[in-house]
């Protein structure tokens, strides 16, 4: 096991994490504006510190520049999509959660 | 063996979203769940080793039959709205 | 290294299996849209792993289709599925036959 | 048998199943043409994987070009009966089938 593997190892726990928050943050967080804070965070951090787990472990270049595709790629789409479906869903008259005093 | 309880775990995700995905009573959410449904086949694919099998699943298998599901509910949706409105009115006068 | 990925790969799937839940029980639209894309994201992070260990970079390609149709289906839904939302519908059109019967 | 192949293919019959029963149990047109790509998509997953021989070895190729061809046959054909089902409900304002004692 050389470094290269422990980055490796460390990155993708560090990854599952991320996924982790995310998913219990989908599930625990009481409505949709918050969901959606939760959503991103999964899909920028969680997928990234895979990404750049696997990152370590390529043995050309055209390899990290495809990792590098498939992240951008989806942090673009996180991006576009929280903002339709937050908009989408003031527009239905969501109102926002508001923490009960 | 972990990959066999991956494979057990799929499975039964796959079954619960097919069953969700044609019983549930609104329809737009019974196409969401099939969505869903056509992702968790695309990565079943993957664990058979037929990754190209995959690709096409995944583009055009979810992709583009979960658009076209939607768009022929919407205009489906608006053309049943019509008719019941022209049928109220047809009522009154 | 092996069992790492693999071990990686089925947490992510038991991910997965705990947001079936809000994919079914979710109460608007939306929220279960927000469970779709989370697959979509979780999905492209088992196939990275699943390339890492097999060594077949077709995989990757092929999270390179599940980054580009996470975009798609969002802006697809919210172009199509919002005219016609409603909080808590259910279609009368959608009862079952035998159901009808009575 | 490889046991993960077997538990596939037990999971495309039960597939084939449910597609089968929402065909025949609910009017809404829509519904019955999700149950029909559900179908096919159990036959897809019985063919793959049958045509898996372990992880080791690549798969048998030819079933993997029948379920691709079978893929893209199936998306055309859901295509055109979505195309008839919105011509049915734009014309008639029907969207699904009644049974035959209500007429």
């Amino acid at each position: 096991m050389n470094w290269n593997d422990i980055a490796t190892t460390l990155l993708i726990i560090a990854g599952s994490f991320f996924f982790l928050a995310g998913t219990v943050g989908l599930l625990r967080l009481p409505d949709v504006f918050t969901r959606l804070h939760a959503l991103t965070k999964a899909d920028n951090l969680g997928l990234g510190l895979i990404a750049l787990g696997a990152a370590f472990q390529i043995d050309n270049l055209m390899q990290l520049v495809k990792l590098g595709l498939i992240w951008g790629l989806v942090m673009f789409a996180s991006a576009t999509i929280a903002h339709l479906i937050g908009r989408s869903a003031l527009e239905q008259g969501q109102q926002p959660w508001e923490k009960a005093s | 063996m972990i990959l066999l309880g991956l494979d057990l775990l799929l499975v039964i995700v796959l079954l619960i979203s097919a069953w969700f995905a044609l019983t549930t009573a609104d329809l737009l959410h019974g196409v969401v769940i099939f969505i869903a449904f056509g992702l968790l086949v695309a990565l079943a694919w993957v664990r058979l080793q037929a990754p190209d099998v995959a690709m096409a699943e995944a583009a055009v298998g979810s992709g583009l039959t979960g658009a076209l599901l939607l768009s022929s509910l919407s205009a489906m949706r608006r053309a049943q709205a019509r008719a019941e409105a022209s049928k109220k009115e047809g009522d009154v006068g | 290294m092996m069992l790492i990925y693999q071990l990686a790969a089925l947490f992510l799937m038991l991910n997965i299996v705990a947001g079936m839940a809000r994919v079914l029980r979710g109460p608007t639209t939306a929220d279960r849209l927000l469970a779709v894309q989370l697959f979509g994201t979780t999905g492209t992070a088992i196939l990275i792993l699943f390339s890492l260990q097999t060594g077949n970079k077709a995989f990757q390609d092929l999270a390179l289709i599940f980054a580009l149709l996470a975009g798609i289906l969002g802006v697809t839904f919210t172009r199509y599925g919002q005219a016609w939302y409603k909080q808590g519908a259910t279609d009368p059109e959608s009862t079952k036959v035998a159901a009808k019967e009575k | 048998m490889l046991p993960s192949a077997t538990l596939y293919a037990i999971a495309g019959v039960a597939l084939f199943g449910l597609g089968f029963y929402a065909l025949v149990a609910y009017p809404h047109l829509l519904r019955k043409i999700m149950g029909m790509n559900i179908m096919g998509t159990g036959v897809f997953m019985s063919f793959v994987a049958i045509a898996y021989r372990g992880p080791e070895q690549t798969a048998d190729p030819v079933p993997h070009a029948l379920v691709i061809t079978g893929i893209v046959v199936a998306v055309c054909a859901t295509g055109l009966a979505l195309a008839l089902a919105t011509q049915i409900s734009t014309r008639t304002g029907i969207t699904q089938l009644t049974p035959d004692e209500e007429k």
